[in-house]
């Protein structure tokens, strides 16, 4: 199977190619210099060619998902029949796992990253993955309230924590370390509702702050691809940019920050809630350290679900909504309120422009990463429409002034002139994630994995990113004239970890026997 | 020779702590099980197990082979108009997932035992949202467990020794007596004979006795007395809840199935969730049998909904009431059945039964039941647990590993999965001819 | 009014359902072409043509085209459907879903309903002169919004969950309902007979619901605040502190 | 120690009351518990039954000793539950695991539930073998009454 793309402007800032015309040819799922068999001929003249897009955190599968989907039957607005070979689904913002493959595929993603997985439950996310097709995946594992990582913390034995982590991402296949407000969850089981980054936690001793230096230690000693992927605390609250920068100062070497929007707040109360992207963004730009995803709001009504139990039961008594919650035995705590975000909401208006400030504020955007945490801030069908925000300021205005008027007071969303070029689209959704994540990917340039997407320009930028020309997965045409054509598997990536510490294992041997409501040989994800 | 970390694949507890002595591969003894466990290592090697397929011709069941009988049920299935895809609860997690192919290839209902069981506290958590915990958590923080129209001695044996009652947890070391726990029910259990608190109300009152508890936990007057416990037991329930320092409430059949159904669920969730403004307080429904929260994981990813799925649109739709196994049944809605790992004309209401004597039943099973006799086609299942490996989820959704320990009694299949696999890919081939 | 009357000739056992049969989709149509007009049965789709006898006019606009279906349409699933004017008359019984997100119009049912009239129903009168299911005016599964406007009126005795998360509009049920009327009310007036088991206003936080069998007696979480025009007052769902207004006759 | 279906199979089983009770199995209950002396039943004497009398004379004998703990178990109704098991003190003490709620491997349990049934594993280490009687935590968190000290 062989393919030959003719006359592509390609957008590729891994090779820095900024729209030159360029023929790419692709056999055996890798981009070459020559064919050696008839190609299938793609004319792409005059259209945008890129990668396949990376996205750094999307809830897409696993438990807590899963029990957003079963949680709300009133979500499944949209339907997907079942035609020519593909399955059908249903769901706006949680989608379900075949409808999400072929939603990203059409968009021209080839790269989704799962962020949240309970270790005790990593078979349940394994499996949806398997049932999302036409994306390449990597899920990141639930550390931050730990038992045995804060027990080990606590105790001050950093060697014992990095054998720990290295055997819980064997035994789960997963890519890298998420911290979920570290200690937060372990308080609240314990009645402290709020916790700061100095906070002592209950039964433990310790402090939100040792819980990230100790990971972070871990994850050096591991050289893990991935630095650690941290759910800062405070997410959600007004005022909790103060909180937010003290976290932002810890990290040693490297630290990515997950929707950051979502902590990037200013004022004392939700009245005189306001935006703080500047004072964020003034530090991320001068800290080498720091990398973020954004967290867009896009003003649907979508479903919040994260690993912060004290926010979420917090929002649920804010919003009389529905409250789902599950604390699982010794790992991670998770809750779930769906939530009608609305333009004329004074707050979720300047939600909105503090994601905007953060990227277009951003000196480098090779740090930078567009996400929505899908589904908290809003669907990832909605990327296409943030790219249209973000490339044009007459079009972010024209949607500015339906909102609340206290977009305008509260933010500096209109004050700011700067339009992304497709080039720096193609960073924010190909090239930034790709080196944050550390996977292999290469880009446009022989000898790469053929993952390609081709769209027709556009003047609006919706239009033009909803769904592409043609994308080509495992180097075969998926997407042909913006219809879904073939459906077929992708691969889950995870670390490469080996454990040479037989005495921790035995220790886990009866802590498992002892503590854990699973046997250890049901841990382990065959 | 021994096997340990065997999985029993019978109720909602998932024991994985079993172990199992085989002689020269027939099961001799099975360490840790509880007696329904050990009934079904039993049954797998009984003489009753059925190895055949069987066909009904004129009334009488005749053998026939592997090949006719998979070629006769794609036939039945593709004749239908409207076809049911039922059972699911006590097979493996990849048998589902064909299943729902088979349903969504076909255009009809797929649906499982949670549809008439738990599903009350489905519809009932889509309404309120449901505070909820693993049985770890059980096990190492609550002190205070609450039974409510559950039986577990009767209906999970080991659920009290193994989570809830009697472990030594690290924040309830002394096991028993770090931990209250309290029956509410209509009858005096075997479990109320090991219980603290045994609160015995009347038939068909939870609705109005979680109100009571609501209105107290508000501080407002309730009457003298309300599902026939007076006001100082309310009182005392009622604080006994807001003072503890992790609670739990495991949900049984007693209140989903008395009158008022999905609505004293939802009733105790609104409680449960007013109770979480004073402490931690976490609900768990006490699933039966040892996979039914398998479907409702798998069908939810797969489809978006739960249960009582209906694919005849070309995608999936849910209405329980319309779409559910016993309103479609009782309203003559469906044209063949395809019944696995379950005995529905045992177990459903007249009317129901009435029409499945009508249209053609393929029934796949262990053991000839009521069921397998009103059904045109047998086909021999295999246990997931015993006979073959599969993934099936605990009662708090945990996703645990049947294991395999000896080889089913015949050849043909290696997994009910497999089965289900050569009927799809035949009904295939019949649609492209 | 034009009259367009369907005949009932033969209806698969599995069942149908007809969310195209509503006055707008016949307006400005032949007999023919209604008679291609389709409506989902089994895992396909069949001509209404090969279900019905049609017989009669079309009318220019909705408002003016009167459809009346004789025979036994209790297997006939979602007629009127987001109806948005003209009438549907009903000789027999009908199945469930009648009039689900109804617009404006009128929906008469000479026979027994089943479950789940007037779904989330804007607007437009639904009248039942049999008895009729549970789940009418109610919300769709997951939301606790449910009928927005409109007036239902039945004759007979009704299911359970009437209302259940009515925001506004009428129903009136001259016989008994079964248990749970008026669930996360928030708008609206039920009047109805007597409820089984007295359970009514579960988590009920505005709107009316009157009760006429003077032998009702009142769940404990209502308080009594009043006494109106014959009618003994009360305020609930004390549970949380709802503002439900609940009048029992004298 | 000896089961109670063991002392009751060794019984004519005729269920002739001769003995004062109302059959064969309320007389083997009492008959471990020291209630009732082996000579009440009178259709023993039969010599069809020697060997049966004097397997039952050797149990009754060494129900008099000091150290017995006094463990029936009736098997009939026991249904496996295992609370006695992972409640008895000596069980989380011998394996750890059974303090976390797990069947126990270890040999030097007292109790561990076998094809569905509770079954004496290691009745010396019983709290109640030596002079001090008091331990009665596995009958009394036992749900169907199953265990009884006599």
């Amino acid at each position: 199977m062989s393919i030959h793309i003719k006359n592509a402007t390609v957008y590729d800032p891994v090779n820095k190619i900024d729209g030159e015309v360029m023929d790419v040819l692709v056999e055996n799922g890798r981009i070459v210099t020559k064919l050696d068999t008839t190609p299938q001929i793609i004319d792409a003249k005059g259209k945008v060619l890129m990668s396949g897009g990376v996205d750094i955190h999307t809830h897409i599968a696993g438990p807590a998902i899963n029990a957003g989907r079963l949680l709300r039957p009133e979500d499944k607005t949209i339907f997907l029949e079942s035609k020519n070979g593909l399955h059908s689904g249903s769901g706006f913002s949680m989608p379900s796992t075949f409808m999400t493959g072929y939603a990203y595929a059409l968009m021209g993603y080839s790269f989704l990253v799962e962020p949240a997985v309970p270790p005790i439950k990593a078979k349940h996310t394994h499996d949806e993955l398997s049932d999302t097709p036409l994306v390449d995946k990597a899920a990141l594992l639930l550390l931050g309230n730990n038992y045995l990582v804060a027990k080990n913390i606590a105790d001050g034995n950093h060697d014992k924590l990095r054998d720990y982590v290295a055997w819980m991402l064997a035994t789960t296949k997963t890519y890298g370390i998420k911290l979920v407000s570290p200690g937060a969850y372990l308080s609240w089981l314990w009645g402290k509702n709020k916790t700061k980054p100095k906070d002592a936690i209950p039964k433990f001793d310790i402090t939100p702050s040792d819980i990230i230096a100790g990971l972070e230690d871990a994850a050096i000693k591991l050289k893990l691809p991935h630095p650690i992927h941290v759910h800062l605390n405070g997410m959600g609250y007004y005022g909790n940019y103060v909180s937010s920068l003290d976290e932002m100062k810890l990290p040693k070497e490297r630290m990515h920050i997950a929707h950051l929007q979502y902590n990037s707040y200013g004022g004392d109360s939700w009245k005189n809630f306001e935006s703080k992207a500047d004072e964020i963004i003034k530090e991320v730009n001068k800290n080498a350290k720091l990398t973020f995803d954004v967290g867009q709001v896009t003003l649907d009504n979508t479903t919040t679900l994260t690993a912060d139990s004290p926010f979420e039961q917090y929002l649920s008594q804010l919003t009389h909504q529905k409250w789902s919650s599950r604390d699982v035995e010794l790992e991670n705590g998770s809750g779930i309120v769906p939530y009608p975000y609305s333009g004329k909401n004074s707050v979720n208006a300047v939600q909105w422009a503090i994601g905007l400030e953060l990227v277009l504020m951003a000196k480098d955007l090779s740090k930078v990463c567009l996400s929505t945490d899908h589904p908290n801030a809003g669907p990832f069908i909605r990327y296409p429409r943030i790219i249209s925000w973000l490339m044009s300021k007459k079009v972010r205005e024209k949607f500015a002034n339906g909102l609340n008027e206290s977009v305008l007071k509260r933010s500096s969303i209109n004050s700011i002139n700067r339009e992304l070029t497709l080039y720096e689209i193609a960073t924010i959704t190909r090239s930034a994630p790709a080196r944050i994540l550390g996977i292999k990917y290469d880009g446009i340039k022989p000898g790469a994995d053929a993952n390609i997407a081709i769209y027709t320009p556009d003047d609006d930028k919706e239009k033009m990113f909803s769904a592409a020309e043609y994308v080509i997965f495992n180097g075969e045409v998926v997407v042909k004239n913006k219809n879904v054509v073939r459906s077929i598997n992708g691969k889950t990536l995870h670390a490469s970890m080996e454990t040479k510490n037989p005495e921790l294992e035995r220790e886990l041997q009866t802590f498992f026997r002892r503590y854990y409501s699973v046997g250890i040989s049901n841990y382990v994800v065959s | 020779m021994m096997i340990s970390d065997v999985t029993c694949p019978v109720c909602g507890c998932g024991c994985d702590d079993i172990r199992v002595q085989l002689d020269d591969s027939k099961i001799a003894k099975v360490y840790g099980v509880c007696i329904m466990g050990q009934q079904k290592f039993r049954k797998s090697q009984s003489p009753e197990r059925i190895t055949k397929p069987l066909k009904k011709e004129d009334g009488k069941f005749v053998e026939i082979s592997w090949d006719d009988a998979i070629n006769e049920a794609a036939e039945i299935l593709s004749k239908a108009s409207h076809s049911l895809f039922y059972g699911w609860s006590e097979t493996s997690c990849e048998a589902m997932k064909v299943g729902i192919d088979l349903a969504e290839l076909t255009h009809g209902f797929i649906d499982g035992q949670s549809s008439h069981c738990h599903g009350p506290s489905i519809i009932g958590e889509q309404s309120v949202g449901i505070p909820s915990c693993t049985l770890g958590m059980v096990m190492n923080y609550a002190d205070l467990v609450i039974y409510w129209g559950s039986n577990p001695i009767e209906s999970h044996p080991r659920h009290m020794s193994r989570f809830s009652t009697y472990p030594r947890g690290i924040y309830s070391g002394e096991g028993r007596r770090d931990r209250k726990i309290v029956v509410i029910d209509t009858r005096k259990t075997l479990t109320a004979n090991v219980s603290n608190l045994f609160f015995q109300i009347k038939p068909n009152s939870d609705f109005e006795l979680i109100s009571a508890l609501r209105m107290v936990l508000n501080g407002k007057e309730i009457p003298d007395e309300v599902a026939g416990l007076n006001r100082e037991e309310i009182t005392k329930l009622a604080d006994t809840m807001k003072n503890c320092g992790y609670g739990v409430v495991f949900v049984g059949l007693g209140l989903t199935h008395s009158k008022g159904k999905s609505n004293n669920v939802e009733n105790l969730y609104h409680l449960v969730r007013r109770l979480n403004d004073f402490t931690r307080f976490n609900v768990i429904p006490m699933r039966g049998h040892y996979n039914v929260a398998g479907l409702n994981q798998v069908l939810t990813w797969r489809t978006g909904y739960p249960f009582a799925v209906d694919f005849f649109r070309g995608y999936p739709c849910y209405n329980p009431g319309e779409t559910s196994v016993i309103d479609i049944l009782a309203r003559g809605e469906v044209d063949a059945m395809l019944s696995i790992s379950s005995d529905p004309v045992s177990h459903f209401p007249k009317k129901c039964v009435e029409h499945l004597a009508e249209i053609p039943i393929i029934s796949m099973d262990i053991v000839r039941t009521p069921t397998t006799e009103l059904s045109d086609l047998v086909i021999p299942g295999v246990i997931t647990g015993i006979d073959a490996v599969g993934t099936y989820y605990r009662m708090d959704n945990i996703p645990l590993i049947a294991k395999k320990i000896i080889e089913p009694p015949f050849d043909f299949t290696h997994s009910d999965e497999e089965t289900l696999k050569k009927i799809y890919d035949k009904i295939l081939e019949k649609k492209k001819k | 009014m034009m009259e367009l009357v369907l005949e009932i000739k033969k209806i698969p056992k599995t069942g149908l359902e007809a969310e195209t049969i509503k006055p707008e989709n016949f307006v400005n149509k032949s007999i023919k072409e209604i008679e291609k007009i389709e409506v989902c049965s089994g895992n396909g789709k069949i001509t209404l043509g090969s279900i019905f006898k049609i017989s009669g006019k079309t009318a220019k606009n909705p408002s003016e085209q009167k459809i009346v279906i004789v025979g036994d349409a209790s297997k006939i699933k979602r007629i009127g459907e987001a109806m948005s004017g003209g009438e549907i008359l009903l000789k027999g019984d009908v199945g469930p879903r009648l009039g689900e997100f109804m617009v404006s119009g009128k929906i008469i049912v000479e026979g027994n309903a089943d479950n789940w009239i007037g779904t989330s129903m804007n607007g437009g009168e639904i009248i039942v002169k049999g008895n009729a299911g549970d789940y009418m005016g109610s919300s769709i599964r997951g939301t606790n919004r449910g009928m927005r406007g409109g007036k239902i009126l039945v004759d007979g005795n009704a299911g359970g969950e009437i209302g259940y998360g009515m925001v506004g509009g009428e129903i009136t049920i001259n016989g008994t309902a079964d248990s749970f009327v008026g669930s996360y009310m928030r708008g609206g007036k039920i009047v109805v007979g007597n409820v089984l088991m007295n359970r009514i206003g579960f988590s009920m936080n505005g709107g009316e619901i009157s009760i006429i069998d003077k032998t009702f007696n009142v769940p404990f979480y209502f308080r009594k605040i009043g006494e109106e025009g014959g009618f003994m007052q009360y305020s609930g769902d004390q549970s949380f502190d709802g503002k439900g207004l609940l009048k029992v006759q004298k | 120690m000896v089961s109670l279906m063991e002392a009751y199979k060794k019984l004519p089983g005729t269920n002739c009351r001769k003995c004062g009770e109302n059959s064969c199995m309320s007389f083997a209950m009492k008959l471990l518990r020291g209630e009732v002396g082996l000579s009440k039943c009178t259709p023993l004497k039969d010599p069809k039954f020697r060997e049966k009398k004097k397997e039952l004379e050797k149990i009754t004998s060494e129900l008099g000793k000091a150290e017995e703990t006094g463990l029936v178990i009736n098997e009939e109704t026991c249904n496996g539950c295992g609370n006695c098991v992972i409640a008895c003190p000596v069980s989380p003490m011998e394996d750890p695991s059974a303090g976390g709620g797990k069947d126990p491997e270890s040999k030097d349990v007292v109790l561990a539930v076998v094809d569905g049934k509770i079954r004496l594993i290691n009745i010396k280490k019983c709290r109640r073998s030596g002079e001090d009687k008091r331990c009665r935590i596995c009958a009394d968190v036992c749900p169907t009454g199953s265990i009884d000290l006599v």
